[in-house]
């Protein structure tokens, strides 16, 4: 006879396969499933205004299992982390995690509908893991240069203001541990993939 | 000195009996093989019987043990079927009709723990076994008890002179009995004698309130001790001694006629934290509010000119009866009760906590219970509803509902009044200023008589609902319009958007929260608080206003956040309980006790601090401590301690845990030192 | 007598932030103040990598506090200047303890470089936490030679310094008073700025500036309506934002906001007489010299600093007092 | 040797009258499945717990032992459940000197609300036990003790006769 | 009561097992009684006293010995072949001193495996024993074999191997004690006295050391425990509120509180008290409930303060407590 696995009342509803999928991909224990929907994040939130949907809502949605509707949605990529909601939250959850966890999905699946967040993201990692510093000149022209041209007449003042005031390396830094670690993240990555 | 348990020298005549519960246990333990092994197996350690049966809770089974108790003159019986939380008086009262004292009987579970929990057929059935074993070795050595009688005092002790603590106090002395009531203010009343009206029914607060107090106040059996605190509890359910400290209140209550004079004439006005919630002010010589009970003053020392510089003395002077005195001194005196009913209420959560509500740092935001005194036409505004500066009469004023209730960040539970407050200030500010009205929650909790058809009243009233829990009030303008003004931010949950909404007040229904001094109120009276801080009763459900410790009760807000009506009504329920004691003239406690032999006892003193219900005492004289059974609880924590193994516990004594240790790991079966001797 | 602690300055400090560096390289043997940079550190991976990818990110993280436990003979505390850094580093620790799962995960990849951390073998503080609870105010204000009378300020601590706090270190997640109590024995006026810890738009500039532009327009017009004469933070992202892209907000909303923005450790330069020079002076974008012409000028009558209003009409009601509010004035 | 495959450990399960005992009914009310291989002994409270149980199971046979109680700050009797922690802590430490392992006797805190976790417990102190191996003390034995030729325990009838 | 046989007088043996010798010492301590022993009784086994052998017994009659004082434990196998006969010969088989009660010192050995026990003593520096020399129960010399004593692993009591009469506790019994058991059989020789209930302790008391101890007693909170030499000890105050582990709340009393009243802590020699089935257990569950604190952390920091928990609680006891002895005692180290 061997240990029976322990059975408690079981839920099966299919919906809550996302939310579980969230959760488990959350950095700490993301408490996504104690929401009760009162709107605090939506309404700590500096930058709602620019979200297609709240935070709040965006959490009902993972409930709902939309699963496509809620990785495309802009608003984890317009969270600032700022944790007004998250201290607030009177369940405790951990929103800002939670965005972040929706971002890396978003990216996995390529469900974002404005390329410029993900892009930034992306370039910053780039020069870290090639330097395993964050290289600023390089980020900002490469990243402006991709995506608000137009915008750099008005960007020039500042951006020589910060190189003619050093505070703007036109050179990047490199680690000396740097193939350590690319490894380590290499490794890491195999591990996030499950291997 | 051998290790292993006596024999059943006592030749005791045991009769097992194992339940199928229709299928219940039977589905998973072979219930026949069971009870055969048993009558085989166990003949040598006294089992003479061994049956089971479809049902043994039914009429039927339980005759079964009675016709065996008398025809084969069984002197133990045993029993495997359920949790003896569901049947074992059943059972040990069908011992009794059968002539033997129900303490012989033994109920093992084989459904909860055994055939409801595994799945296996074969490993069930050999639990089931040794369960069995278990319980034969140690019904071997249970001990006929019988329940403990003791006398019940007549008089009984409310403390908390808030609705409940009236409402309790009243009943009592209605029928007839003598109460001490304990008030550590200076007038009964509590929360309630704050309030202006009164949801869903918007009655005046001290018009349904005073003739109650005034009642207690004059009733011939109601001895009233305001300005008092109880400070030390002996004894137990039926006798109990109260300790109580009375506070000076340096007016000689012979004398006072409660005209008032000195308060008109002290110089000194201080705001008044209590009954004003720190909203208006009083002298250093006050009664609370006009309708206290009772009607004497009290001089508060610490603000008081003359205890502070020695000058001064202006009621004195005054004093048309000459009823100041200043020499008058804390008194300390004890009573005799026979139970006690607890109705400290609560205290209001602080919203200073939650600081993105701007309270104490945001002028025009105010607390459930500033607004309350605000509101009160007693008040320090005569009910006018105006922003701190006293004068300017809100446009606009949101109320925020779960202000420190259903939030983690400082208390896990619905505060259960704050709904229907938030409802009734918003009917009184539209009723008083015409203003418009936000109300902020997160749900709408309106259950109970005439609550929804509330709700319905101040919707028609054009009250604004938004459902969400506001996120921050600011003073910091973002937007034109929003310059002077508080800012609410919200995300209106229905829309799915943010929304900023300027109004001139802000007020916070907040929370209620236990008393500071909970918990060594609960430890002086010998019960316990939830982590949440609120007493606990004895059941959730089925004994609202009992708790563990017999003879104390609890009713009000001190049980758990409540609105004035189940107040009223757990202060009734705890009198009601408390009358049927006092009735029966004496109480049958469980017979679950500790004892100390003296010839054994060394007087180590080991268990004296041990017993949370002081049910130990030790004798100077003799040198031995001794346990007042009528105050032992039956924990046993103090057996297990005593190094001389000078304590026995009925019901749980060493022999038998020991006994079912051996029976649970069958040695009985292959131990010779435990064979019956031929 | 000096403390000892692992220092991690965090990438900007060496770029964008030098004002803030230098600055702390001048004051530091003044408070006694004794930092061990860990050596070979690598980016914290901002608010940028935890978005990619889970394991990585906060692999990248741990691996500074490998190597920060591997030198750290008696030290237990590491201490980080920048508020994103300081929050990563805090969080690693933090979640590896509470998912064990990350950490088994984590340390897995850092094995794969030779390395390994035991989530809460280190503390992970911030710079003025340190500054406030280690070595106290007191302590500074003791140091201070030049007070700052007459300079009015905003202190404004940004969002990842006081929340989400994991360790509960400062006294507020919404008005948090450290920075407003250091900043008063340094002599400066402090006023009590509501959006003390708003948000500054983080990476917003660079993905969505016309939402970063907004809420740097909050902040400085807060300010302004409380006639700060400079803002005052301990975070070079806020700093940045607040800073170098004040031209671009004016230029946004057609305003034209003058606000200089200063790292904390600059002010406490000025009060301990250091030479403006060594505390990374003139790196601002907007020119601070205006206001701090002010500093060694006689105080003039200065409007009460903005708080709640007193009583005034003698029907007023009283207020609830706040804690600590008797000792002020 | 038994193998930790088939191995059956015994444990003895000591329950709190007013929490865990009403966990393990609230497991069965509520079906949870768990490992058949603890046996419960009610007390009225953890704090009745005497190390001698503990110490009896073990030399009768048990290969563990289980003591549950309420929550801290949860006690029926208000702090009881604080000496059985004493008692649990102290005795683990004699009992490590005496070679057994200590995952052996373990305490658990359950409320009367927790049957799920309480069988959680149970299933997983039995897999931890079941991978310690049997404990087979000697006391328990038939009276023939390892390590001695044929010595054993003579009971009156042997002497007598 | 038969036994007097030969001479009128009725036999007397008294046997030392694993033990000190200090039992035979206290017997000798009782001064002149020791000639009542002499004048009632024909001594005819004591090896301490006078020269016997082993055979001599094994050839007396079953039974014709009347009073057996069996001090010592049972460590090895002439332990208990000497036990076993003198069960056999003995009407009255008493189990004296705390070694043939409960194991005393020698069971101490009983945390140790054997093998760790032979390495001890045969093979540390202290030891000239080059060829690594073991004890075996069987030897070849020129002169034939010899055979010596099996060293069983585990040490146990008497009754661990043979069933006792009555129960003489104490390392050593005092004196007076004695002399008061050897009046009462001299008394219920002469028909003047019963025979207390077999299996009883007698030459003791029924409560605990405490109850004979003359310090002040009150409430106890423990928060740290320590060492006489680490304290000023108060002369007049229980040595257990001072933090001093003291045995006495759970040793049975009969010593006069000795050790406590000469300012030292009690250290269990008297053994449990009646119905104590673990001596250790009980005084463990005693100290612990008295130690004041609700914080685990905390709780431990002060269990720091009792470095030798097993060394503490079974001094004498081990032997005779449930679990008798350690795992690597009972089944080698290899287990």
């Amino acid at each position: 006879m061997t240990t029976p696995e322990i059975t408690g009342p079981e839920d099966q509803n299919p919906n809550l396969r996302l939310l579980e999928e969230v959760a488990a991909a959350t950095a700490g224990v993301s408490r996504l499933e104690m929401c009760i929907q009162c709107g605090t994040c939506g309404g700590s939130c500096p930058s709602s205004a620019d979200m297609d949907h709240t935070p709040r809502m965006l959490f009902a949605m993972i409930r709902a299992g939309m699963r496509e509707a809620v990785l495309r949605s802009n608003t984890p990529w317009m969270c600032v982390s700022c944790y007004h909601c998250v201290v607030r939250c009177p369940q405790d959850v951990h929103i800002a995690d939670v965005m972040y966890t929706l971002k890396s999905m978003a990216i996995q699946e390529k469900l974002y509908k404005d390329s410029t967040a993900p892009d930034f993201s992306q370039t910053f990692v780039d020069m870290v893991e090639n330097y395993g510093r964050s290289y600023e000149f390089g980020l900002a022209t490469r990243h402006y240069l991709k995506h608000y041209p137009l915008r750099l007449p008005s960007m020039a003042p500042m951006g020589f203001g910060m190189l003619s005031k050093r505070r703007m390396d036109i050179t990047p830094k490199r680690i000396e541990g740097i193939d350590q670690l690319k490894t380590i993240l290499d490794r890491a990555k195999q591990l996030e993939n499950g291997q | 000195m051998t290790q292993h348990s006596k024999p059943n020298d006592k030749k005791e005549r045991i009769g097992v009996y194992v339940c199928h519960c229709g299928s219940n246990i039977a589905g998973t333990v072979d219930v026949e093989n069971v009870s055969h092994w048993a009558g085989e197996e166990l003949k040598d350690r006294g089992v003479v019987v061994s049956r089971d049966y479809k049902f043994m809770c039914s009429s039927l089974g339980q005759e079964l043990i009675e016709q065996d108790i008398k025809e084969q003159g069984l002197t133990r019986v045993v029993v495997a079927a359920c949790s003896p939380h569901l049947h074992e008086k059943t059972f040990r009262t069908a011992t009794e009709r059968g002539g033997l004292n129900p303490y012989l009987c033994e109920l093992c579970s084989i459904r909860e723990q055994v055939s409801w929990v595994h799945t296996d057929k074969a490993a069930a059935t050999e639990k089931s076994k040794a369960v069995i074993s278990g319980a034969v070795e140690r019904v071997i050595h249970n001990e006929p008890l019988e329940p403990l009688h003791v006398p019940i005092h007549e008089a009984t002790m409310v403390v908390g002179g808030g609705i409940a603590g009236i409402q309790a106090a009243l009943e009592i002395a209605d029928a007839g009995h003598p109460v001490y009531m304990v008030e550590r203010e200076p007038s009964i009343g509590g929360h309630m004698a704050q309030f202006d009206k009164t949801f869903p029914t918007l009655d005046c607060a001290a018009c349904i309130l005073t003739p109650r107090m005034v009642s207690v106040g004059t009733h011939p059996n109601i001895h009233l001790l305001t300005w008092s605190e109880v400070t030390r509890v002996d004894g137990y359910v039926g006798n109990f001694t109260v300790t109580i400290r009375k506070k000076a209140r340096f007016i000689n209550e012979e004398l006072c006629t409660g005209c008032g004079i000195c308060q008109e004439k002290c110089p000194k006005k201080v705001i008044d934290e209590v009954y004003e919630a720190g909203l208006g002010y009083r002298k250093a010589v006050y009664t609370p509010f006009p309708q206290a009970v009772p009607k004497y003053p009290v001089i508060d020392k610490p603000n008081c000119t003359y205890f502070q510089k020695g000058t001064c003395k202006a009621c004195e002077k005054f004093c048309p009866t000459g009823a100041i005195d200043f020499t008058q001194e804390d008194e300390v005196i004890t009573v005799e009760v026979g139970n006690i009913i607890l109705a400290t209420g609560y205290e209001l959560f602080d919203p200073r906590r939650v600081t993105q509500y701007g309270y104490g740092r945001l002028a025009n935001v105010f607390s459930s219970l500033e607004f309350e005194r605000l509101s009160n036409a007693a008040g320090p505004t005569d009910g006018n509803i105006v922003l701190r500066d006293g004068v300017t009469v809100p446009k606009a004023v949101g109320i925020i509902h779960c202000v420190g209730s259903r939030d983690r960040n400082f208390n896990n539970y619905c505060s259960v009044i704050c709904c229907m407050q938030g409802l009734k200030f918003a009917h009184l500010v539209k009723e008083r200023t015409g203003a418009t009205v936000y109300n902020f929650y997160i749900d709408m909790r309106t259950a109970y008589k005439a609550y929804d058809e509330f709700y319905q009243r101040v919707l028609e009233e054009g009250t604004l609902f938004v459902r969400g829990k506001v996120a921050e009030v600011t003073d910091a303008a973002r937007l034109p319009g929003e310059e002077g003004k508080l800012i609410i931010q919200v995300e209106d949950t229905l829309v799915g958007k943010q929304r900023r909404i300027p109004v001139d007040m802000v007020v916070l229904s907040a929370a209620l929260e236990p008393r500071k001094d909970a918990d060594d109120v609960a430890k002086m009276f010998g019960i316990s608080c939830s982590a949440d801080g609120w007493f606990i009763e004895k059941h959730p459900k089925l004994d609202p206003v009992a708790t563990m410790t017999e003879g104390i009760f609890i009713a009000g807000c001190v049980q758990g956040p409540k609105d004035i009506p189940t107040s009223v009504a757990q202060g009734a329920a705890a009198s009601a309980r408390v009358l049927g004691r006092i009735e029966q003239g004496e109480i049958a406690l469980e017979p679950v006790r500790a004892s100390i032999n003296e010839e054994m006892c060394s007087g180590c003193r080991i268990c004296n601090d041990l017993c949370p219900f002081n049910a130990i005492l030790f004798h100077e004289d003799r040198m031995v401590s001794e346990i007042n059974p009528a105050l032992c609880q039956g924990c046993g924590t103090c057996v297990a301690a005593c190094p001389a193994g000078a304590i026995s516990g009925t019901g749980f004594s060493n022999e038998q845990i020991l006994a079912q240790i051996e029976g649970l790991l069958l040695l009985n079966m292959v131990h010779p030192t435990m064979a019956v001797p031929a | 007598m000096s403390q000892k602690y692992l220092y991690y300055p965090g990438c900007s400090m060496e770029s964008s932030a030098k004002a803030y560096n230098d600055s702390l390289m001048a004051i530091k043997d003044s408070l006694g103040l004794a930092l061990e940079e860990i050596h070979d550190w690598n980016c914290c991976g901002a608010t940028e990598y935890v978005g990619i990818s889970t394991t990585p990110a906060y692999a990248l993280i741990s691996r500074n506090l490998a190597l920060a436990y591997n030198q750290s003979n008696g030290m237990d505390t590491v201490v980080a200047p920048c508020s994103a850094c300081y929050l990563n580093l805090a969080k690693a620790d933090h979640y590896m303890h509470e998912r064990p799962a990350l950490g088994v995960r984590v340390n897995k990849a850092l094995a794969a470089g030779g390395l390994n951390y035991d989530p809460g073998s280190l503390k992970i503080r911030h710079l003025l936490d340190v500054i406030i609870n280690d070595i106290g105010l007191e302590a500074v204000q003791a140091k201070v030679t030049r007070p700052l009378h007459g300079l009015r300020v905003a202190p404004y601590l940004g969002c990842m310094v006081p929340r989400p706090d994991y360790e509960k270190r400062w006294s507020d997640h919404e008005y948090p008073d450290e920075l407003d109590r250091l900043l008063k024995i340094l002599g400066a006026e402090v006023i009590d700025f509501p959006l003390k810890t708003h948000c500054c738009g983080g990476h917003m500039t660079q993905i969505s500036p016309s939402t970063a532009f907004e809420l740097i327009r909050r902040l400085i017009d807060s300010a302004d309506q409380y006639k700060a004469d400079m803002m005052v933070t301990l975070c070079p992202m806020c700093q940045m934002n607040l800073d170098a892209y004040q031209g671009e907000t004016n230029h946004h909303f057609h305003t034209n906001y003058h606000m200089p923005i200063m790292f904390f450790t600059q002010l406490i330069g000025l009060a301990f007489g250091k030479d403006p020079k060594d505390l990374g002076f003139g790196k601002e974008l907007v020119d601070a010299r205006q206001a701090l012409s002010r500093i060694g000028v006689e105080v003039p009558e200065e409007a009460p600093p903005a708080r709640k209003p007193k009583r005034t009409k003698k029907q007023g009601l009283p207020m609830p007092v706040m804690p600590g509010e008797e000792e002020e004035s | 040797m038994t193998d930790t495959e088939t191995f059956e450990p015994i444990i003895i399960g000591f329950t709190c009258n007013w929490c865990s005992y009403r966990a393990a009914d609230l497991a069965g009310t509520a079906r949870v499945k768990y490992a058949p291989n603890v046996r419960l002994i009610r007390l009225m409270c953890s704090g009745r717990l005497d190390p001698t149980f503990v110490l009896k199971a073990l030399s009768g046979g048990a290969d563990g032992v289980m003591i549950t109680g309420c929550h801290p700050g949860e006690c029926h009797y208000l702090e009881q459940n604080y000496k059985a922690l004493r008692r649990y802590m102290l005795l683990k430490r004699t009992l490590a000197q005496l070679g057994i392992e200590p995952g052996r006797v373990k305490l658990v805190w359950a409320s009367a609300a927790e049957g799920v976790h309480l069988a959680a417990e149970i299933t997983k102190l039995v897999e931890e036990i079941r991978a310690l191996g049997p404990l087979n003390w000697p006391t328990a034995g038939d009276g023939t003790f390892p390590g001695e030729l044929g010595v054993e325990m003579n009971t009156h009838e042997e002497v007598a006769a | 009561m038969s036994g007097n046989n030969g001479s009128g007088k009725p036999k007397f043996a008294m046997y030392w097992a694993a033990s000190c010798g200090g039992c035979e010492i206290a017997v000798l301590n009782i001064h002149e009684k020791i000639l009542d022993v002499d004048a009632n009784f024909e001594v005819v086994f004591w090896p301490v006293a006078m020269d016997a052998k082993y055979k001599d017994v094994e050839a007396m009659p079953d039974g014709s010995i009347l009073l057996t004082l069996f001090n010592g434990a049972i460590r090895n196998s002439e332990n208990k072949h000497m036990a076993e006969v003198l069960r056999k010969k003995s009407q009255i088989l008493v189990a004296f001193g705390s070694c043939a009660n409960e194991g005393c010192m020698p069971a101490l050995a009983n945390l140790s495996s054997k093998q760790d026990l032979y390495d001890t003593v045969y093979d540390t520096i202290s030891t000239e024993n080059p060829d690594g020399v073991r004890p075996q129960t069987k030897w070849e010399v020129p002169e034939g074999e010899l055979e010596i004593p099996e060293f069983y692993p585990v040490v146990r009591t008497l009754d661990q191997v043979v069933p006792v009469d009555y129960y003489i506790p104490g390392c050593p019994p005092e004196s007076h004690q004695i002399a008061a058991v050897i009046d009462l059989v001299i008394q219920v020789l002469q028909g003047k006295a019963e025979l207390p209930p077999a299996g009883s302790v007698i030459g003791a008391g029924t409560s605990t050391v405490c109850d004979e101890c003359e310090r002040t007693r009150n409430i106890k909170h423990i928060k740290e425990f320590t060492r006489i030499q680490n304290i000023e000890v108060d002369p007049e105050l229980c040595l257990l509120e001072q933090g001093i582990l003291c045995s006495g709340p759970a040793t049975r009393s009969g010593c006069n509180a000795l050790c406590p009243q000469a300012g030292a802590p009690c250290i269990g020699c008297y053994g449990p008290a009646d119905d104590a089935l673990d001596f250790g257990a009980r005084l463990m569950s005693a100290v612990a409930s008295v130690i004041d604190s609700k914080d685990p952390e905390e709780i431990d920091r002060i269990l720091d303060g009792i470095p030798d928990p097993a060394g503490s609680f079974y001094r004498f006891n081990l032997a005779g407590s449930l679990l008798r002895a350690s795992k690597s005692a009972w089944f080698g180290n290899g287990k």
